[in-house]
């Protein structure tokens, strides 16, 4: 029933959306994040701009749809984002699982697809795998560069 | 004062009826050992295993994902009744397997010359599960000694406390004596004087009726709380702790495989965090959501007026038998129920051994335990091997108190007469 | 060949009834996971909750007693399936439990340099158990490699074995291929070349059909053997292991509590012979008891007869979805189910993820598992992190493999369509 | 019901039987045996003749009347018994217990009252504990006389 919406065209799309994939040369942060129900495994890298916004991030992604199509909009609406704005688009899209709806950021509006998912909690893990990578992929940078917000 | 009806309460449990239309004389003191099982829980665990059978965490299909949001429905419920963060809510088979879990994972941190002190009064689960862990650890396992009436001698417990003291497992009621232990005064004396000291409280007897000590379990000073189903209306086969989480965070499960870790492998395997951690293999599915029923029909009650109830019968047992005149009885704890006691009435009549009081009060249907019950160092500072006890729920009336009586009398008749 | 019809054996299941009332498609495919509850087991749980819930060994009353008598009636009928001593039947809150009881007790006599070896097909419950606590005496961890097909390698298996290895760790039957070990062939190699060594079997995905392998559990070379009732039309909450009396005499227990003891006292406690030594606490009693009928229903099957339907059924599926032409899809272990092999179809498709296969055919009441199965090793082994997993049971029918089918080829229209 | 059988009055004559009670000055061998479930305690002390015979016999039983009974039993109807009889009676008495009924050797025919204890399956280790010290207590003796049937 409401696996038909789960897996409806914009999922789908974003999860086919190879422009954030693979690894970065130079990364000045990097995380891998599995999944400990289903082994799925995410590796993100960052780089961040001096002003720590996300000036570049990739991820390689074994993994469900649901764990594609987040990491892939993470890619397509986060580049650029403050980590303040990561933060809040993490929190927001939380709320979504939990209670199927929430208040994203206007840049982030593209993760209310996920809404769709409240009722399946066995995956919420996986839309949020990429955030919790990128979390500490972020916390890696900082820890690099000397860098803290 | 009260208006709990004893005989309404019964309707919830379907063994009076069962009993009933056997024809059998049912006079049920054994709820110290287990609770009767109230109606809602064996409904909803036959309902369970008929219509969501599945396996929890594990898979995405509908019965696997219904039956995952029963299970920590269930967790939820729990945590709501004792006033605890969710994932500080450990699900296990029972009390005793909580202890251990909790003795084996605060033991790691042990080495020799740390001390363990352990309530003399408690339950051989919250001994043993010391003496096997805490013990390989090279720590030294001391009593905590106990006043004439069995409760902790505040005194001598005072001057056990060091920096060196790293574990005191109390238990919050006794199950032969029915005495509470005050936890925050206890617990306050602990942490000033022993800093170190991590606080394990064994809930078995007093899980029962936690809505009486008004007060949400991470707000006592203490650090881990356990407790069985079953001595709460619920199911065999479930218990739970509830355990600080920056404690837990450090400490290794006792149990490994399914679910409780992020990644196996021969080269090195990763640990979940808790509560996940130390919920090894498949658990106790239905009887968690059963275990849920259970404590939400013991949110719908009114405890305090359960609890004078309860006393109030108990108070008559203790006196009505202390009285015997020709008779050498003890009540273990003293026949005084005014006030910080559960409705345990363990006894010891000289010249008559408990197991045949039992025996033959079960002619008359009088359900009473004899023995140690699993609190041998406490019956050794009764001077005591063994005791009677009859312990006492909601749904026990003074009718069952005067068969009780009766009973005891008869046995005792019996047993003297020769 | 066979007479036996899966559409009668679905009336001992009240879960299909019950979704057919619910107008619910229902294709249970994750009986590897946990199978259907048989309703005399239901029903047996429930009257016992109802007429004679009492704690068993521990008062002499008509309940308890009638408990007791229930509990240890339940011991017996696990006995005479697995063919063992009665006194050799541990009850346990499951396999994992009873696993790492096992891995505990044998620890004991471990020294740094012993060897302890591990299937690499294995449950994680039967790796992360010795990873804990033979780790812990300092004994080394050695995976036993597997062939292609992700069977035990015998040629390095038998290099393997040594004066050095104390125990060996199998799985009897792979919960992701389905492929069976022959117990005697490998237990006798073991005994030959590793004298000194237990042998652990985890049974979890035998016990099921145990009367298949025709031999008494102490007939084979082979010394603990380990299972869960929700495996074999069961309740969760319960499971046991077989034990060889002169290793487990030797072995200290785990748990910690009542009942496991012969006396307790703070200058030292003395244990229980086994199996009371391994069985702390209040067991899991109506559990067992559901057991007990699980298994009471299990000794009346003609299994030679199920399993060959089961089988017929694996092999329709793992046919056809090997046979899907543009597809890259592997299935785990082959797809040859001519023999040797329990009816366990895992698969993987390239660029189709378990989830979203598994959640795709929920939609069509297709309810299979997705994930890596608790068995990490065994996916790295074949190059993967997760699989899809349908498993059957005799309930199942064509209809069940049709479905399936049609599900799987829906999801990866839609997986692949875009 | 069968409560009463068990209290019949030849049980409790025998465990009201005071004429073993007690403990030997210079035995050969003793032991001691609780009762897990109840906490209750037998000593047993015993003296061998040179032919194996149990010479003396006696008995400190803090515990239930079916234990005072059985140690009673012991006194009345053992004393001067075989190494051979004593097993048979112990043989026969668990089978009495187990099945109800049973052939006990016919100087031990006293032991049949326990018939009545069957269906109490709780307190057959109360009447065997009698048996378990004397056996124990046996052994104790011939491993400090070095005599062995
Ligand atoms: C082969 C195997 N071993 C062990 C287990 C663990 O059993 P349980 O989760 O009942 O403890 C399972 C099931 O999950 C299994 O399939
Ligand atoms: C005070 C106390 N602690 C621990 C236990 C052990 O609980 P369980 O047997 O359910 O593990 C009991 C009950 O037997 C008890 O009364």
């Amino acid at each position: 029933m409401s696996s038909l919406d789960l897996y409806q065209r914009d999922l789908l799309r974003a999860a086919a959306d190879a422009s954030h994939a693979g690894r970065l040369p130079r990364p000045d942060g990097s995380a891998t994040v599995n999944n400990p129900l289903c082994g799925d495994k995410i590796t993100i890298d960052i780089t961040l701009a001096p002003d720590n916004t996300l000036s570049a991030y990739t991820h390689e992604t074994e993994a469900c749809v649901l764990c594609q199509a987040s990491a892939g909009l993470i890619g397509s609406t986060l580049e650029g984002a403050t980590a303040t704005l990561i933060t809040e688009t993490h929190q927001a899209v939380t709320q979504v699982l939990e209670q199927g709806s929430g208040t994203l950021p206007t840049q982030a509006k593209g993760f209310g697809i996920f809404a769709a998912v409240t009722d399946h909690t066995a995956r919420h893990a996986c839309v949020l795998m990429p955030f919790e990578a990128l979390t500490q992929a972020v916390k890696d940078a900082q820890a690099k560069t000397g860098n803290s917000s | 004062m009260t208006s709990f009806d004893p005989l309404a309460f019964r309707n919830h449990f379907p063994a009076f009826a069962a009993m009933r239309d056997e024809g059998r004389d049912f006079h049920y003191l054994d709820s110290g050992a287990s609770t009767l099982v109230a109606a809602p829980v064996i409904a909803a665990m036959a309902d369970h295993d008929t219509r969501l059978r599945a396996n929890v965490h594990r898979s995405v299909h509908y019965w696997a994902e219904q039956a995952t949001q029963a299970f920590e429905a269930a967790r939820d419920t729990l945590a709501a009744y004792f006033g605890t963060p969710r994932a500080e809510i450990v699900l296990t088979s029972g009390t005793t397997q909580a202890l251990n879990i909790i003795a084996y994972g605060l033991s790691d941190g042990l080495q020799t010359g740390d001390e363990v002190l352990v309530a003399a009064d408690n339950h051989h689960a919250n001994i043993v599960s010391w003496q096997i862990h805490a013990a390989a650890k090279g720590a030294t396992i001391t009593p905590i000694a106990l006043t004439p009436l069995g409760q902790i001698d505040e005194d001598a417990l005072a001057a056990q406390l060091t920096d060196k003291v790293r574990i005191v497992a109390l238990s919050h009621i006794s199950n032969v004596t029915g005495w509470e232990v005050d936890l925050n005064k206890i617990g306050s004396m602990i942490r000033a004087k022993a800093p170190n000291a991590a606080i394990i409280v064994d809930g078995a007897q007093s899980a029962c009726h936690w809505p009486l000590f008004e007060t949400a379990l991470p707000d006592l000073p203490i650090d881990f709380y356990a407790c069985s189903a079953h001595k709460m209306f619920g199911p065999t086969g479930v218990g739970m702790f509830w355990g600080r989480s920056d404690l837990m965070e450090n400490m290794p499960p006792l149990l490994g495989g399914g679910e409780m870790i992020t990644n196996v492998s021969f080269d090195g395997t990763g640990f979940a965090q808790p509560p996940t951690r130390f919920e090894a293999g498949t658990p106790p599915i239905t009887q968690a959501i059963g275990f849920g029923a259970a404590v939400g029909f013991l949110t719908g009650l009114d405890h305090r007026a359960i609890r004078a109830h309860e006393v109030t019968l108990a108070a008559t047992l203790a006196a009505t038998l202390a009285a015997q005149p020709p008779l050498d009885t003890t009540i273990l704890g003293g026949a005084d129920f005014s006030r910080d006691r559960a409705p345990l009435v363990s006894f010891a009549i000289t010249g008559c051994h408990p197991h045949d009081i039992c025996q033959l009060a079960d002619r008359s249907g009088v359900a009473m335990r004899g023995g140690h019950h699993c609190a041998q160092p406490l019956m050794g500072h009764f001077g005591l091997l063994a005791s009677t006890r009859a312990s006492i729920a909601g749904y026990n009336t003074p009718d069952d108190m005067d068969a009780a009586i009766n009973a005891i009398k008869d046995a005792i008749n019996l047993l003297k007469g020769t």
